[in-house]
């Protein structure tokens, strides 16, 4: 044997020291995101911050946050998300823990909340149209029992509860079954006896809940959480078939500058402003919902 | 699912959906594309009833296209921009072309024009002729006219204040109307289509305000303009809540819901069409100066860009024949723009229709306003301030003289940067300007 | 006993929470075999005595809607390729190596979720009339494309994380290449987890308006069509509720082909 | 059949030295046992072998061939992994064939060295199962079977029994080594069983930190450990080791206040120096247990007594430290005895304190 010759250092032996294989695979993704995602979201930025002519402009900014729907709009897109992401949490929390709880039946009761999973906006807009429309099966139920004659508008600025009530009630259940899919897939990743010791402390079904489920579920829920307020801002065919233009919401009124006033700009900075919102909140949610070392060592 | 399963029912997808987009159409076809017969009922009529009967004499099929007035204006620009494009034919306000002409989108159709009278069946009416040159060309062919209405349940008739002429109705009228049910009935059933989709705007700038002050826009923050917002927000309180939401007035019409609307009146028509024996048509109302009334022209043109010129100009003869005129008021209540299809008698539910508007156009307070002009590509931003004033001083409450002031200004910046001219029955002044 | 009313109260709250999401289908699938006339009364009747199918042949007859569901099959189908062609290569090297930038690599596909579909679909009509691209309806999938791509990735990630490496490394001893590895071993493991990628993708497509409106003329998808009719060509109460029927039954049938995999759709990608 | 060479191979990940230049060479038709406690690098090492890994430096020469830029596939290796990596997707039949299709060999020689390797390892009747039917057990003889048939003239083994229980694992222990006497396939086989390594291995190769500490027969590791370390880490209870002083120039050493002689062979080995701090290494059973106080015996005392059938287990205390002692069953001892210690001279190994290093005995340093 040749000992006395050099270490074959393959390094410096013409062979790559990357592994390029994981970059190739990437690549496709990369270059398809880049033209058909980073070009236009460029191209999106460049509208709103752009004047026509060229030169850079705050007027389109201007513009927007001097409209009539602006603060409606920024204030709706924010309460309505206040109020329907803790709903969706905590239906999709409980659905999720009575299907991990595999009780009798369960796959049957994950299919059908689940169903609203493959439901577009504007369908759920559609079903629960005709839950609250005038004519429609609220009215007629209500009826029925005899608690009115003629049939009332729910639909209303006037009303404003019922109208908040009617798009939160469409969102919930349109959108729970993403969380409750999200924390599913989580509380799987728990191992068992996680539970078990618990019940051998003694701990009470609240307080598992509390100190050893929801701990456990941090990850997931962030998730969940950063998932649904994202798609919160960008929610507007569900309040535009319930409400029409009555309760503006941001990505409502993106669509609205484009489609109706036919002006990209403006629109496009509706876009920019809920990019933005959604990147702050979703760094709220990682800084808040860090999961530290020592607990996960616990 | 197991993997061969899947794959066969995937390969079979393919199958089913491939074959099909194999085939190929009949030897010509053209594209027309329009933000007219956009409503269902109406898209289905122009397919099934207007371009069949072209069809079968030409040979010609049409494939027709209905949008919303965004992606429209959008491809059109887009396709003059690419310069290379698959649009034949266009039809569209009168409002758009403005924007279209200096886009380079519309060819000067003075040679299709001249075609036409040569063949000396119709004659257009000469006012539509002269206001279709846009940018010094002739924009468009005048297709279709239309123009709004009000139409009222008969058992809202009732109601209707004791001496006073429905066929001559005031704004006073319909507020003590709407008052007189509302007390009679505990509901509101006077109803705009003030949903996203609807024209409300139209109301706001055509009807009522030229209507309490003889303008349009100079006059928009006057004091009769603040005893106009004024009545609205009295008129607010017999209004049925659910009309932000309404598109088409013919659909809470039907329901019941609603039983006085005002609508365009291919809006109303399905209501009309449906039961005719149930509504009445009547015209819009006068307010202290006078009955005003928007005109709404509709134009043909064939892009620069079209793949096929030629086919595209016999359509628009075909449109433009008084017979196909006839066709299309009676089928979806579009006005001739042809001397020769107006004599013509519809019937039923159009009829009713027919009487309002000539009722309306014959008024002896008639005032005919027409759509902004000039505002090129802010053309969009018009309608919207007026609805956006309406929604400041009706739905939020807040003090009429601020918000009109402060509209104003933004009308005024409108105007003044597109350099554009007040809109009938404003005098025509350059530019505009709020006073 | 405790234990027994316990059951009890488990069983109420699904129940409940069962009914409630079927309620609301049950109604617009009644209203769907609810004649027009039967619709547009007052006070209506919750049953249709006798259910009919006018309203829905009408919606099936009303003109564009087969080719409208034909385009959103083919558009479907197209986005279905391309996502797992494109996402699966990414999720596979997501799933087998540690390499630099592959943090930032996931993070910038999560990101991607940020940004509505408003935003894209606006420039690229403009880019795609340039392309050749516009009104064709690969150009709608290449979009729906960029809208699942962070789905495909995440989902096929967490897919080929479920098939160990080691397969495809003794498939590599016993003498296949690394292509022939995947391809024999790692890719037929895996195929039932990428159909549930391909049906999350068709889910995503199928629903999706905006995009699909913009950036078509003759050839709309089906949610296109029924967005204008809908939103803004004021089509009756009865061809939207039977629109609306129309669109959520396929929903039904994905939901339940991929029942068994609901559990574990997002299954590893969070680890 | 073929030698295995591992030339200075080294394999990084990020900053860590998985594998640090070792250098290992493989007899043909040799049982050789990669030994470690988990991280030590051993399975890197013969992922390298098989081509799984790249390596950062060196090469791998299988039967005189350089193999480094072969596709593991091109090395004439097969390799039973330690999750058996059987194909779930395919029957056992097919996982079996799995090689021999992609090597395009002739259908009927296929048949026969399926039901030949089938035989071999008696799951004859299991070929048309899928894996999921199996236990643990016949996978694991599915995964041995699919590489055998492959007729390799390497086979690599990953701790191929971790995964069994303790009788299976006893049982196909045994057949392994059946097995490799049968097929007399070089074999590298992976372990951190240190009895399966005694039990199967021609030679046994310790490994510590990416490097190998010792290669040597069986009996060479057990007796003459090269290190601490491999004492401690070879042999159940492993190597006692007592503290001590060298005494009269390398004759004796002093453990525990008592005074042990030292055989010849040590006097003059490097690193005895008089004076010198050494520790004494003891196998557990290399000890004379006797009640009562004898020449060069140290003494200790009972601390825990543990009957495990063939033998009895003590846990004594020297001087406050611990240490393992194996007697005959019917000894009689009480916790808190007083007993004394006499290592067998012979067995005794001495090793450098700071280094833990084992002084090497003068015959021994020549025999090398």
């Amino acid at each position: 044997m040749a000992a006395a010759d050099e270490v074959p250092d393959l390094a410096r032996a013409g062979r790559p020291r990357i592994e390029w294989l994981p970059y190739l695979l990437l690549a496709p993704s990369l270059v398809f995101l880049g033209v058909f995602f980073a070009y236009p979201l460029v191209q999106a930025f460049g509208l709103s911050f752009l004047r026509p002519e060229g030169g850079l402009t705050a007027e389109h900014f201007q513009r927007m946050l001097g409209d009539t729907y602006f603060r409606g709009a920024i204030t709706n897109s924010l309460l309505l998300t206040a109020i329907v992401v803790p709903i969706q949490v905590a239906i999709g929390l409980v659905i999720a823990l009575l299907v991990n709880s595999r009780f009798r039946g369960h796959l049957w009761f994950l299919y059908i909340c689940a169903i609203p999973l493959a439901i577009s906006d504007l369908a759920a807009g559609l079903i629960w149209l005709s839950v609250f429309t005038e004519r429609g099966y609220l009215n007629t139920l209500l009826h029925m029992v005899g608690a009115v004659r003629e049939p009332l508008t729910y639909l209303s600025a006037e009303q404003p509860v019922w109208l908040y009530g009617a798009i939160i009630a469409a969102e919930v259940w349109r959108a729970t079954a993403i969380v409750m899919i999200i924390l599913l897939a989580g509380l799987q990743l728990i191992p068992r006896d996680y539970f078990e010791t618990a019940d051998v402390f003694g701990a009470g079904g609240w307080r598992k809940l509390w100190h050893v489920t929801l701990p456990l579920l941090r990850p997931s829920l962030q998730t969940a959480l950063i998932i649904r307020t994202i798609l919160a801002f960008q929610l507007f065919a569900t309040v535009i078939t319930l409400s029409g233009r009555q309760v503006p919401v941001l990505a409502g009124e993106a669509y609205f500058w484009y489609g109706l006033y036919r002006n990209p700009h403006v629109a496009s900075a509706y876009a920019v402003l809920i990019m933005g919102v959604s990147v702050v909140i979703t760094w709220v949610y990682l800084r808040a919902l860090r999961t530290r070392e020592e607990e996960v060592a616990g | 699912m197991r993997a061969p399963t899947l794959m066969a029912v995937v390969l079979a997808a393919i199958l089913v959906v491939t074959v099909p987009a194999a085939q190929t159409g009949p030897a010509v076809e053209i594209t027309f594309t329009s933000t007219q017969f956009s409503p269902v009922h109406e898209t289905e009529w122009a397919r099934d009833t207007l371009f069949r009967a072209f069809e079968t004499e030409t040979g010609i099929r049409v494939r027709f296209v209905s949008e919303l007035a965004g992606p429209y204006m959008d491809r059109l620009q887009a396709e003059a921009r690419v310069g290379r494009g698959s649009i034949d034919l266009t039809g569209t306000l009168h409002g758009d072309f403005p924007i279209l002409v200096p886009a380079g989108v519309a060819r000067d159709m003075a040679p299709v024009q001249a075609d036409l009278a040569r063949r000396g069946d119709r004659t257009f009416f000469p006012d539509l002729v002269r206001i279709s040159q846009v940018g010094g060309i002739q924009a468009y062919v005048p297709w279709m006219q239309a123009t709004y209405v009000i139409v009222a349940h008969k058992r809202a008739m009732a109601y209707f204040p004791r001496g006073s002429n429905p066929m001559a109705m005031t704004y006073d009228d319909l507020l003590e109307w709407g008052d007189a049910i509302k007390s009679a009935t505990g509901t509101r059933r006077i109803g705009f289509p003030a949903g996203p989709g609807g024209l409300f705007g139209r109301f706001l700038h055509g009807y009522i305000y030229p209507s309490f002050t003889g303008s349009q826009v100079k006059r928009f923050k006057s004091p009769e303009a603040v005893e106009m917002w004024r009545y609205l927000r009295r008129l607010g309180g017999v209004l049925h809540p659910g009309s932000f939401l309404y598109s088409f007035m013919h659909e809470p019409l039907l329901l019941g819901e609603v039983w006085v609307a005002w609508d365009h009146t291919a809006r109303l028509l399905p209501a009309l069409r449906d039961r005719p024996d149930d509504f009445v048509v009547l015209p819009s109302p006068a307010g202290p100066r006078g009955r005003s009334f928007l005109s709404v022209i509709v134009g043909l043109t064939i892009p620069k860009t079209a793949p096929n010129a030629e086919a595209a100009a016999r359509l628009i003869e075909f449109l433009t024949r008084p017979r196909t005129q006839v066709l299309t008021v009676q089928g979806v209540a579009f006005f001739p723009t042809v001397r020769e299809a107006a004599g013509a008698v519809p019937t039923g539910g159009m009829k009713l229709l027919a009487e309002a508007v000539t009722a309306q156009q014959g008024a002896r307070d008639a005032r005919v306003a027409l759509l902004p002009v000039g505002l090129g590509v802010r053309t969009g931003e018009f309608v919207p301030l007026y609805v956006d004033t309406f929604r400041e001083i009706s739905v939020l409450g807040k003090p009429i003289e601020e918000v009109l002031a402060a509209q104003a200004r933004k009308l005024e910046e409108l105007y003044r940067a597109m350099n554009a001219v007040c809109p009938p029955p404003d005098p025509a002044i350059t530019p505009c300007r709020p006073d | 006993m405790a234990r027994a009313a316990r059951t009890a109260l488990l069983a109420t709250i699904a129940t409940l929470i069962a009914a409630w999401v079927l309620f609301p289908i049950l109604l617009i699938s009644l209203a769907a075999f609810s004649s027009r006339a039967q619709l547009y009364s007052w006070p209506r009747a919750i049953f249709p005595t006798p259910p009919t199918m006018d309203t829905i042949l009408f919606f099936l007859r009303a003109q564009g809607v087969w080719q409208a569901t034909l385009n959103s099959l083919i558009v479907a189908l197209f986005t279905i390729a391309l996502a797992v062609a494109i996402g699966a290569p990414a999720g596979y090297a997501l799933s087998r190596f540690r390499f630099p930038g592959r943090e930032g690599f996931r993070l910038g596909i999560l990101a991607t979720k940020m940004f509505p579909a408003t935003v894209l679909a606006i420039p690229l009509a403009v880019a795609y009339i340039r392309w050749g691209l516009y009104d064709n309806l690969l150009g709608v999938a290449i979009v729906h494309t960029a809208l699942a791509l962070p789905f495909a990735v995440v989902i096929t990630t967490s897919v080929f994380i479920g098939v160990p490496m080691e397969l495809e490394e003794a498939a590599m001893t016993l003498g296949c290449t690394r292509l022939q590895a995947f391809l024999r071993v790692a890719l037929p493991i895996a195929l039932p987890g990428l159909a549930a990628a391909a049906i999350f993708t068709f889910v995503l497509s199928w629903n999706e308006v905006f995009a699909a409106a913009i950036l078509t003329l003759h050839n709309r998808t089906l949610p296109a069509l029924l967005i204008n009719a809908v939103a803004f060509a004021g089509a009756p109460l009865d061809y939207r509720f039977a629109g609306g029927f129309f669109m959520i039954v396929p929903a039904m049938i994905i939901i339940f082909i991929i029942r068994r995999y609901l559990m574990t759709l997002w299954g590893v990608t969070i680890r | 059949m073929a030698t295995v060479l591992l030339d200075r191979v080294t394999k990084r990940f990020g900053r860590v030295r998985a594998v640090d230049g070792v250098t290992l060479e493989v007899r043909d038709g040799e049982f050789m046992v990669l030994l470690g406690p988990s991280g030590c690098g051993k399975t890197t090492a013969l992922r390298c072998v098989a081509g799984l890994e790249r390596m950062d430096a060196g090469r791998i020469v299988i039967g005189g061939e350089d193999v480094t830029d072969r596709q593991p596939g091109r090395r004439g290796i097969a390799m039973v992994f330690q999750s058996y990596a059987v194909f779930p997707h395919m029957t056992v039949r097919d996982n079996i064939t799995f090689g021999l299709r992609i090597r395009k060999t002739p259908a009927e020689e296929t048949r026969q060295r399926t039901l030949q390797a089938a035989e071999l390892l008696q799951i004859g009747e299991l070929l048309d199962r899928y894996p999921a039917q199996l236990s643990g057990g016949q996978r694991q003889r599915v995964a041995v079977a699919r590489a055998i048939v492959m007729q390799p003239e390497v086979l690599l083994m990953d701790e191929p029994l971790s995964n069994l229980d303790a009788l299976l694992r006893l049982q196909m222990r045994a057949e392994l080594k059946r097995l490799h006497r049968e097929t007399r396939a070089t074999t590298v086989y992976v372990t951190h069983d240190q009895v399966e390594a005694l039990s199967l291995g021609d030679r046994i190769a310790v490994m510590r930190s990416g490097a190998i500490v010792q290669c040597d027969t069986p009996s060479a590791i057990y007796n003459r450990p090269a290190s601490t370390f491999v004492g401690g880490f070879i042999g159940s209870p492993p190597m006692n080791f007592f503290g001590g002083t060298v005494e009269e120039g390398g004759r004796s050493v002093r453990v525990a206040g008592t005074v042990l002689g030292l055989e010849e062979r040590w006097a003059g080995a490097e690193g005895i120096r008089a004076g010198g701090e050494v520790l004494v290494g003891v196998r557990p059973e290399a000890f004379e247990v006797t009640t009562e106080t004898r020449a060069g015996a140290f003494p200790a005392v009972v601390v825990v007594i543990e009957p495990l059938g063939g033998t009895t287990l003590l846990t004594v205390s020297v001087d406050g430290e611990t240490a393992k002692v194996t007697v005959a069953p019917d000894t009689d001892h009480d916790p808190g005895q007083r007993v004394w210690l006499r290592p067998l001279p012979d067995r005794l190994r001495l090793m450098e304190p700071g280094s833990g290093r084992a002084v090497i005995p003068t015959q021994e340093g020549a025999r090398r």
